[in-house]
């Protein structure tokens, strides 16, 4: 009999270096669990991920992404999460009108201190990705054959 | 001006002049009170247990009633005030007990929270203002002494009821101001009156009552005023002081008490 | 009434007893402190240890006035109020109507004077 | 492609317990350009550092990567590690295998699978690192300190000793803080003004120090050893230069009735005025809202008795431009607004009052002169009640999670001077719990309970129910007894939950410098780091990181300034290396990155290129790597792809995604 496999969903994390990694290192220390699921990388401030990050993490096979970045306001270089904040608003609209569906994106503020949110926002996110199941593969017609 | 109105059970019978005034007053500061067709007692209570749906129906079809006229819904008594704004708070806000509550209902359309409740209270304080109620007083109250008592289902929780600051409360001293009395504020006011205990314990309601009273008259209250038929029950036992309801002085400051 | 009844307790009332840092604010607001057996602070150990069994017992569940001061309170968002009020739910839906009040004992309490919402509550409280 | 090394750290058990370290190691093994592997329980231990040099050497290494701690650790350890082999230190890159891994996953399969994706991501990335220098800029060798109470006054203190000019900016009247307003001080009991007064004295005497009070902060730009702050100088209409002190304006403002705000409240001062007898300056300001000459015109009274004619209405706000190397933030804190908590009658009833105000009540040069009296009848208090945790340990709508820390112990020192001053007053305390950690403080809180018979309750206070006859009526739980109590009272004294000084988050936000939930500052590590903001340049004193006590924060603002003078004995610093460059030959010169820019980083130069054998000049972006911070907004915003970030590239991301999903 075959035994179905247990969906683990490939999610990929942006996080700035000054809040919401600092936010994940202290989630770590504290001990507050999340799926391993997630894979974080770091990046100066959330105003350094390109649309083009997301799109290549769909692409190859991501289920979810999620970019985390300092409070409003909050930012170390004062405006960088605003416009991380337009542009991702401006890309999950686009996606979910391809066939990427909204749940599959977030953007979620983690200040440094908020160890606790970081394990919450995750460990939601992991099962509103397992909810929806598989993701389509974004195919990049160029490269076809 | 038109509000859905949902008196409750109280109001038809031994609280009558709480609702008749009211609607006296009510024409007399230009708004009308439209009761909800067929509407079915609140219980009295709000059910706290996450898990209950059946007994928040009633106020569900109530809610719906006014949403489908465009009204806010407007209530006298503070039980029903208590239930209605709580149920409502729940479709709102609790999508267990609104999804429940909806399928229950069998509706095309899912009720999810959009009436806005008021205390007629809050309909004097918000939408008509206490400066304009005063100019249309035409009895002033003047030198009475007036204690407001709120009790606990006008303003408990806080935070779901939304009507006034719990632990510090002025709507019901503003609205004596406005009819021209003195109010006369004292801690005891957002103390419970005993509640439904009184129908067992009756000695211990009139205790807790004797103990607001004493408080009230010790600053110089002459006179309590109450927007609950439980609570002017339980303050009657004690005989301190006279217990009015809030809507019977206003009928009087406006001038239409004895009017038919 | 056992383990497994303090969790129904917890899901009934939505209360997470564990939050509760024994202040005893709720104690210190409860106007029915007095009539109570099981003080509104014990209601959450009683919870937490799992004795469900003297909970259902005590005439606490019948003497709180939902008078909701203690919900409005608590610095924790335990709300003892609500424990109280499941617990009481519990013994109701376990006992059914012999919980506490039965109809034939209404009119003796009576007077000409008592209004409807009193016997409605009351009837909401005591039986369902 | 790169000779790769790959180090994989046990971190004791730390890692090793949740992580197959071996297995680890064998896998990347496998991956492209590995050519060296190898695990150790310490890495970050001299051995450890030993043994990657050592492969670097061997190997010819090109790049390495650690798989250990977050980099927030040790980053800059194997950095430096990896340049005394002869690697560029650009050329490491970590894999956060403890924080993001081994410390929140219990099963070892899930855990050494993402240990081995982490480590594939950050080889994929080393791959595409480049050997980047720093650049040097110069430190500016004059310190900010923001905030004039205690914390400020000693690390400005500390600072100037070491021989650096240091600025206090204050925005009240005088320097001096809440420790100004404190009557006595716990354990020792000694006059908080006898000991603090010196500290003024001395900060406003020091060639060092400069004071700028009835001053903010308006804004800061520039970054660590180059920071350039805007101060106002608020009007005082009162010439700093020529103000003698002697008060007599004071004496003769007619306008008497605005709130003193020294002394919470509780009683009045006059429009002009200092705060406290021993302000520093002793230089009155004029409060325009409750001045007549500033609202009528008319009186000017002040003016015609001042012998030195300092009084000058003419006064505008000015603004002062200045280059600082450090700021140091020390903006102290307020007790919370007791609004939201009507049960204990604090608005109703005038003989409530918070710990602050007792303060100012036991003070000789308070509104009562130091007696202790009811503030509504002026009566002598027989019954006292004190509420621990009031707005403390709330995790509600209406307080504080945290625990103020210093409420048991003041409140302790409270109970005890009034048995001892008032032998026949009652003193009862409701407590939820007593903490007292530090030297002397349980001794002191035992002394209060058994040599001056202070009446301790475990319980919290319900409410207090103002009476008719001017008593107040305290209900509240006895715990231990199993009781509930009202008792009658004559006053009420609430331990007020603290909070930091309200224009703080305001500050944090000018500096960039991040800021918690409670709007407390929060420190680049909590343990190891703990007066340094996460920013740098920027550093913590005092109540603005974290309740605590005068001790305390003496400590840390000493602390916060050895961090400076550290910093500031640095002639030149070297910048960070991952800034943004453009790429001349896509740069279309259209603007978009110059208007992203926080840093004014970006300019336009025209250049000849040499595009497919076609020469021409072009307008193009440069960015000037000394104010570029490296955040990156500038190469999402570029329309062409030209801009890209040294150490976080595109195509460096690109490949960590890559290898994360594959």
């Amino acid at each position: 009999m075959p035994v179905e496999k247990e969906f683990r969903p490939k999610i990929v994390a942006f996080c700035c270096n000054w809040c919401s990694y600092a936010g994940a290192d202290l989630a770590g220390s504290s001990r507050l669990g999340y799926p391993a699921d997630v894979k974080i990388i770091r990046v100066p401030c959330s105003c350094r991920v390109n649309p083009m990050f997301i799109l290549r993490a769909f692409e190859k096979g991501a289920d979810g992404v999620i970019l985390c970045g300092c409070h409003p306001g909050d930012c170390h270089y004062s405006t960088g999460n605003y416009y991380a904040r337009r542009r991702m608003t401006l890309l999950f609209s686009l996606l979910d009108y391809l066939g990427v569906e909204e749940g599959r994106t977030r953007v979620e503020w983690v200040s440094a201190a908020e160890g606790v949110k970081f394990s919450t926002v995750m460990n939601e996110f992991v099962d509103k990705i397992r909810s929806l199941g598989e993701n389509v593969r974004l195919g990049d017609l160029r490269c076809k054959n | 001006m038109k509000y859905s109105y949902y008196p409750g059970c109280t109001l038809r019978t031994k609280a009558k002049e709480l609702d008749t005034y009211a609607r006296k007053s009510a024409e007399a500061l230009g708004f009308t009170l439209e009761e909800v067709e067929n509407w079915q007692c609140c219980g009295g209570v709000y059910p706290l247990g996450t898990d209950e749906v059946a007994t928040k129906l009633s106020s569900v079809r109530a809610l719906r009633d006014a949403k489908e006229k465009g009204q806010a819904l407007v209530t006298l008594c503070s039980a029903c005030h208590h239930v209605l704004k709580r149920v409502n708070d729940d479709m709102k806000n609790v999508p267990k007990v609104r999804d429940a509550a909806n399928l229950y209902m069998g509706e095309e359309e899912p009720y999810m929270g959009e009436t806005e409740v008021l205390h007629f209270l809050e309909v004097l304080r918000d939408k008509i203002g206490f400066e304009e109620l005063a100019k249309k007083v035409v009895n002033p109250l003047t030198g009475k002494k007036i204690g407001a008592y709120y009790g606990c289902l006008l303003l408990r929780p806080g935070q779901i009821l939304g009507f006034d600051d719990p632990e510090n409360p002025t709507i019901i001293e503003d609205f004596i101001r406005a009819i021209g009395a003195e109010p006369v504020s004292y801690a005891m006011r957002n103390e419970c009156c005993g509640g439904y205990i009184s129908l067992r314990d009756g000695e211990k309601a009139q205790n807790m009552c004797d103990a607001i009273m004493e408080n009230a008259a010790g600053f110089g209250a002459e006179m309590l005023l109450t927007a609950c038929p439980l609570c002017m029950y339980n303050l009657n036992k004690s005989d301190k002081l006279p217990v009015y309801y809030f809507t019977e002085l206003l009928a009087e400051a406006l001038g239409v008490k004895e009017a038919e | 009434m056992s383990k497994h009844d303090a969790e129904m307790i917890r899901e009934i009332s939505g209360v997470n007893p564990l939050k509760c840092m024994k202040c005893g604010k709720c104690s210190a607001t409860c106007p029915a402190y007095d009539e109570m057996d099981i003080k509104p602070h014990q209601f959450v150990s009683y919870v937490l240890r799992g004795d469900i069994e003297a909970l259902a017992d005590s005439k606490s569940l019948w003497k709180c006035l939902s008078c909701f001061a203690c919900i409005e309170r608590c610095p924790r968002n335990v709300e003892p109020a609500k424990l109280i009020d499941a617990a009481r739910q519990a013994v109701i839906r376990q006992r059914g109507n012999e919980a506490d009040l039965s109809p034939d004992e209404i009119p003796a309490l009576l007077d000409e004077k008592t209004p409807q919402q009193l016997l409605v509550s009351a009837f909401r409280r005591y039986r369902r | 492609m790169q000779r790769i090394g790959v180090f994989v750290c046990h971190c004791g058990s730390n890692i090793a317990a949740t992580v197959d370290v071996k297995r680890v190691v064998e896998t990347v093994k496998k991956e492209q350009g590995v050519v060296h592997a190898e695990d150790y329980p310490y890495m970050c231990s001299e051995a450890g550092q030993a043994l990657i040099a050592a492969a670097i050497k061997e190997k010819n290494l090109g790049g390495i990567v650690v798989c250990s701690c977050s980099p927030r650790m040790h980053e800059a350890t194997f950095r430096k590690a990896a340049e005394r082999a002869g690697l560029n230190p650009y050329m490491v890159e970590i894999a956060n295998i403890r924080e993001h891994c081994s410390w929140i996953h219990k099963d070892m399969e899930e855990a050494t699978e993402k240990a081995v994706i982490l480590a594939r991501a950050a080889i994929a990335k080393v791959h595409l690192n480049s050997h980047l220098q720093p650049g040097e800029s110069l430190v500016t060798k004059r310190a900010l300190v923001i905030g004039g109470g205690i914390a400020g006054i000693q690390t400005a203190l500390d600072i100037a000793e070491a021989g650096y000019e240091v600025d206090i900016v204050e925005k009240t009247p005088s320097i001096g803080g809440r420790m100004s307003q404190l009557d006595k001080t716990f354990p020792t009991l000694d006059c908080s003004a006898c000991i603090l007064t010196p500290k003024m004295v001395d900060a406003a005497a020091h060639e060092k120090i400069n004071l700028y009070t009835y001053s903010e902060v308006e804004s800061v730009s520039g970054f660590v050893g180059n920071f350039s702050v805007d101060i106002r100088k608020k009007a005082r209409f009162v010439d700093m230069n020529k103000c003698t002190g002697c008060g007599l304006c004071q004496e003769k403002c007619p306008s008497k009735k605005a709130k003193s705000e020294f002394n919470r409240g509780l009683n009045t001062r006059s429009a002009i005025y200092t705060p406290f007898a021993q302000a520093i300056p002793n230089v009155p300001v004029i409060d325009t809202e409750s001045c007549v000459k500033m609202k009528t015109g008319k009186c000017g009274l002040c003016e015609k008795v001042c012998q030195a004619g300092a009084i000058d209405y003419s006064q505008k706000d000015e603004i002062i431009t200045e280059k600082y190397g450090a700021i140091v933030v020390a903006t102290g804190f307020d007790t919370i607004n007791l609004d939201q908590y009507g049960e204990y009658a604090y608005n109703e009833s005038p003989d409530v009052i918070t710990s602050l105000e007792l303060e100012r009540v036991m003070n000789a040069a308070g509104p009562t002169k130091g007696h202790l009296e009811r503030l509504s009848d002026g009566k002598a208090p027989k019954e006292i009640v004190f509420i621990q945790c009031v707005g403390s340990r709330c995790d509600d709508h209406r307080g504080k999670p945290y625990c103020s820390k210093i409420c048991c112990m003041y409140t302790a020192k409270h109970a005890m001077l009034i048995r001892d001053k008032y032998p026949d007053v009652n003193v009862t305390v409701f407590y939820i719990d007593v903490r007292t950690p530090g030297k002397n403080f349980d001794e002191f809180y035992r002394r209060a309970v058994e040599e001056y018979g202070v009446n301790y309750i475990k319980g919290q206070v319900g409410k207090v129910v103002p009476q008719p006859d001017g008593s107040l009526l305290v209900q509240g739980s006895d715990l231990l007894d199993g009781k509930q109590i009202k008792m009658r009272a004559d006053m009420v004294v609430l331990a007020t939950a603290i909070e930091p000084e309200a224009g703080v988050r305001k500050i944090a936000t000018m500096l960039t410098a991040s800021i918690d939930t409670n709007n407390f500052l929060t420190e680049a590590h909590p343990k190891l780091r703990p007066v340094e903001s996460p920013t740098a340049g920027v550093f913590l004193s005092g109540v603005c990181q974290g309740p605590k006590d005068i001790p305390e924060t003496v400590s840390q603002a000493g602390a916060a300034a050895v961090k400076v003078i550290g910093l500031l004995a640095k002639d030149k610093l070297l910048t960070n290396p991952c800034t943004a460059e453009s790429d001349t030959l896509l740069c279309n010169g259209c603007s978009v990155c110059q208007n992203v820019c926080p840093y004014g980083a970006i300019g336009y130069e025209d250049k000849e290129v040499n595009d497919h054998g076609i020469r021409e000049t072009r307008r193009v972006a440069v960015v000037n790597s000394a104010l570029c911070q490296g955040c990156g907004a500038c190469t999402v915003a570029c329309p062409s792809g030209a801009m890209d970030l040294k150490g976080f590239s595109n195509r460096q991301i690109l490949a960590e995604v890559d290898a994360i999903c594959r």
